[in-house]
């Protein structure tokens, strides 16, 4: 998104001088997050899928499972790889061509929220030590944005993941033969979540939209798992936080990431 | 036309197809106008099992600047395929076939749209396919068309699109995927019907003179089918909710 | 090539009132294609080889034979890729670097051309089922460039395979190994003719050369076999045909075609 | 956290780690100001097994033009590993790592510096990993401040850093490679002591809320004993010599 | 110099070399000025089996800009092979070696041409190799100074080109490339025969220091030898067709 | 390195005239290298490294030792390549991405000089014959440039391969297994030294530093083996030598190379 000072600031100043005043331009409370649905099976040709709206940005997530060669220090576990791609119709600023940092940034933290989470087990994801695994590719197309894709994206492959299915394999010969039309669970031990919290001058808020995104001073991402236990952190930004800001954000990301778990339980339910 | 595998059966005895259409039969379309909200406009399509969704950016500034024409607004396109949206999960960087398509694409709209007024600017198309099925060039110009209507970009006919194609030695209308894999030919084709020109064409597989003639027919015939179907969804959006 | 827009529009009324006559700026007739003489074997250390003039525009197509590990689903075919490159010694217009679409699209329809004709029979060239197959690469490299590039690379790239020969392999346990100096016969079907014609007005010209290519309003390329059956076609350019046109083209290109398939034979005769 | 492979003795019975420190020591730090001809600012700095080359240039003109600001000097930033670094070898084109480590460690040091006196100029900040062991991120951060103060760039503070984690249910401070790859958590922080501001944090691994604010006390604690001997590093230069 | 295969008989008991020429004997070599119709200047060579066209476009504007002199024209250079030019495919894309070759011959060439006269302006050579044998960078550096003389760049003098080598512990003018795989040093040269200096030389493979000397006096006279062909070409067209 | 036509003018004027009274800018004779000083190990967990410093010219050279799968044709050597990166910190022309033509050239000649003179015995970096090799990687990072790169990194990566260990590896099944902690040595036959000169008028001097790199009129980087005998050579600059010129650089290049190898060789010892 491009930047444009004098009405940057003069856009900063209002939801400042709003956040002193306890509000936030769009209603919410500081701890509360835009209205977030989700959808699965929006791509029923994809072992999983689904398409995340958190306000109005949105995010389609596709999961593709396929047999692997692992990694030569790895071939006792699956692989999991998660990506994103903002869409050129997401944002009149989106460049196409390689991804640039900020794109980097926003898939490696989503990749390392959901793996570090350990919510797939992956021992369970091997077909021939060594020789062949399941890799379970998550991948994010960002189709609209208004601000906090960190979020939008890990809801939107939290909830493929959830809803996947594993095609069947049989082992002839040490080789992995599909099954046609047999599937096996995804093997799930944990539901993470992110949440992302902007500072504005001393105040934090929950889910910045594209107004705050474009104008805050820092942000962090927290991620828990169902635990409540805290698995993935990414400070971002040009300003910094304090110890005491850094502690009222794990407190935050813990009880805003019970609520939005909930939401994901539900919406993911039947799969 | 990769595998040609003879033994799939295409057409059986009763002139059902394989997934039960008859010959002249497109698959289910439909469409939905601005279905996104920062794009200046929009378009969602589902032609059978293809889902596509179209935005349009513009007229807007071009960069680099080198790429503008003082005289008129110009046209862009990108066709792109999600990783998922394919049996084998799809490398995100363009292919030379996503290149093809953008071009043919860009190629089949520009007759359509009037851009003189807009000199030094650009029209944005961007079509990603998040779910294919075969045919998802018609698709997505057909979505396109719409997107840019929605977008207010003056037109002179909207393009509507579809394919005609060859299986079991008869031409038939909207080749699917397990058709276009198995099939003869496959002849994507894009129309606009009040203009009647063609805008878009392809081929791919043998036709006798004949049988290209009766494809050309059947796809403008199907073409002015999807054309309904078009304009229904924008008096769905302009007229139901009754804004704009 | 450059854009001039006031130089574009005086030559195309130049052209267009000749064309309004009856006439081309070259003389040519409408259905006339430019002068065609081919050369075969000017690469003698490839496989296959052949140099074409079309008028001013020039092409050298090579083919390289080779052993390849076939794609998984297509084990039991040899495989075919035609390429072109537009050489910057061909045009001043003419940028190094990635190819742009222009240059993707001219390989992928000469390309679709020669492999939807069935020119080369594919069961043919497998040497180990699902492990190892003949593949055949006919580069195009365009030398001089005056319009109608399709057609010039067609006609190379055919009659390089049409002279090409394919390396004799012995099979030891599943391995091919090369028996040096003997070769075999490429398995040849038939003969794919592109014929190209613009439309420029309401009239249709085959084989147009670089003045008609800038400041025609669109184009058709049209591929027939030796049966005088249609294999391949290709619209292109910022405008459109009438069912009445695309006809007619069709039926120029049949008849074009059979004249233009008889100089590709005698020049490759007796290779 | 890679391997997590639970047969390595991270803690042995005496509170002892894998290489000799106790939970609250570093690895031996040692930095040395103004290592470079040409740069205008630069530093070496050797944490642990880490050997790292930080070099600066600017502020200057911005290439190309459109990146630069009109109100401010800018922040870039390249974190790179050389292709000896690492145990296998490394290959020189940038990776993604590489790509979000440079982008965080820019965004660690923008609190720092203070450029407003320089519209329309950047400042370049250049990190070579010539040997990697783990915590490469935090020993660049600390070696680039320092370098930025040789250089004679303003800042509000130098940026210390150091890493904290847990490994066998304790938290501990300054992981190492070993630590990292058999460990539980590894925490990376970035801070400014005189300003008492975290400005880089990063973790991956799993946290209890508790462990997780010991965690982050920890590493405060570790970045002002490095802070110690950043600023050393300076008076070694400045004062011992009485150059500049 | 690749294998070195000990078997291979390069020079036989009558001073003959595998090809039969003598150690003083280049390969056949034709040139032919103006062979192409759109590019300013051109040539074609066939240097023994190497077949290789030159054309030149310029002094014509930079892209980009800021390459540009504004106190002279300046030069540059492409060398790049056909795919079809080597025995295995070669992938299109250019390899570390055309652009160092590039570079060589671009070196080459910048002691003759006279650019001062066209200050802002580049000339282009680009050198395609369509079959290559041993010896391409100076069958290409030869044709490239014919298609500039074409092309009507003011030169000093013509830049030719010959290697000289090493095979069976003798000196010979020439190397091919069965003796360039198998024998014991190449030395490709560019000569300036009017001004007598040596514009481009490179070496692989061991040479006393004697060799070397006797080398380079062989590969001067191999330029002298081919330098008579390049005239005879640029004669051919220009007064035996009586054109310009 | 940028140019400004007056100033490098004015430096060129005052170099030539410096030259012309037998003087240097920096007050070495014309044969006179800078000062040399290499110390190896400097990146201990690589298996060979060492720095290299020619006056203000500065290089990190580090060896990497890698199983590999040799090439079809060369199944009975080791492999062996040397790379050069110019890093931004070296000065403030460095262009980040992918590297130019001058970094190009750079890196070959110093793979070029080395490889050729058959420096290592590569008959004895095979493991098993056309299966698996020893890889020799010799990585130049250039961190400080004040001109002749070439000899700079030639110096580095010489050391580096002297100073490196080859890890032992035992057969079992055609598989190299690695053998912790046990080496042997490199199969070291020859120590090749290459000398940079610049032409400037017609002077030759050794070593040009940056001032003498960017007026000079040739230059001419010539390898040495220790026999005194020449292996390798590259002429560079936009202009040429004479014979005379040519045979007396090779004289310098084999005078003053045994000179530099006595330094390479102290530098080693003991590793």
């Amino acid at each position: 998104m491009g930047h444009n000072s004098v009405i940057d600031q003069l856009k900063k100043n209002q939801i400042v001088d709003l956040l002193n005043e306890g509000n936030r331009l769009d209603g919410r409370k500081f701890d509360e997050h835009r209205s977030l649905t989700i959808d699965t099976n929006v791509i029923p040709k994809a072992e999983g899928s689904a398409r995340a709206r958190l306000g109005d940005t949105e995010v389609v997530a596709g999961v593709k499972v396929q047999v692997e060669k692992p990694f030569p220090d790895t071939g006792d576990k699956g692989m999991l790889i998660c990506t994103a791609e903002i869409l050129p119709i997401a944002h009149p600023s989106v460049e196409t061509g390689p991804p640039g940092p900020p794109v980097v940034e926003l898939a490696r933290v989503v990749d390392r929220g959901i793996r570090e989470s350990g919510m797939i087990d992956m021992k369970k994801l091997v077909l021939v030590e060594n020789k062949a695994v399941i890799g379970i590719f998550s991948d994010n197309s960002v189709t609209d944005h208004d601000g906090n894709l960190f979020d939008a994206c890990s809801y939107a492959s939290t909830a493929a993941i959830l809803s996947s299915k594993i095609p069947k394999y049989e082992i002839k010969d040490e080789v992995p033969v599909l099954v046609e039309g047999e599937f096996t669970e995804t093997p799930i031990t944990t539901i993470p979540v992110s949440v992302t919290m902007a500072r504005i001058g001393e105040h934090i808020v929950v889910d910045p939209n594209s107004d705050e995104w474009m104008i805050m001073d820092a942000r962090i991402t927290i991620t828990t798992n169902s635990d409540g236990n805290i698995v993935a952190l990414q400070k971002g930004g040009s300003d910094g936080f304090t110890y005491e800001q850094l502690v009222k954000c794990s407190e935050i990301s813990i009880s805003v990431g019970s609520k939005i778990r909930e939401i994901i339980k539900q919406s993911t339910q039947g799969n | 036309m990769g595998g040609r595998d003879p033994n799939v059966v295409l057409l059986d005895e009763n002139g059902k197809r394989s997934d039960g259409r008859t010959v002249n039969e497109t698959r289910k379309v439909t469409i939905k106008a601005g279905v996104l909200k920062n794009a200046n406009g929009s378009a969602y399509i589902e032609f059978g099992e293809n889902k596509i969704l179209a935005g349009i950016y513009g007229p807007r500034d071009v960069h680099p600047k080198h790429l503008s024409n003082p005289d008129t607004g110009i046209l862009r396109c990108r066709y792109h395929m999600s990783p998922f949206s394919v049996g084998e999960r799809k490398n995100p960087a363009p292919s030379r076939r996503e290149v093809e398509i953008s071009k043919v694409i860009k190629e089949a709209l520009e007759p359509a749209v009037i851009l003189d007024q807009f000199p030094r600017t650009v029209v944005d198309i961007f079509l990603e396919i998040l779910q294919a099925d075969g045919g998802t060039r018609c698709a997505a110009l057909a979505a396109a068309s719409v997107a840019l209507a929605d977008a207010g970009i003056p037109m002179r006919d909207m393009v509507s699109a579809c394919a005609a194609g060859k299986v079991a030695d008869t031409v038939i209308l909207d080749v699917n995927n397990e058709e276009d894999q198995a099939g003869q030919a496959d002849m994507p084709m894009g129309y606009m019907p009040n203009l009647k020109k063609i805008t878009l064409l392809q081929l791919d597989g043998v036709l006798t003179p004949e049988e290209y003639k009766k494809c050309v027919e059947v796809g403008i015939d199907g073409c002015n089918q999807v054309y309904e179907i078009q304009k229904k969804a924008l008096e769905e959006k302009y007229f139901s909710k009754g804004d704009q």
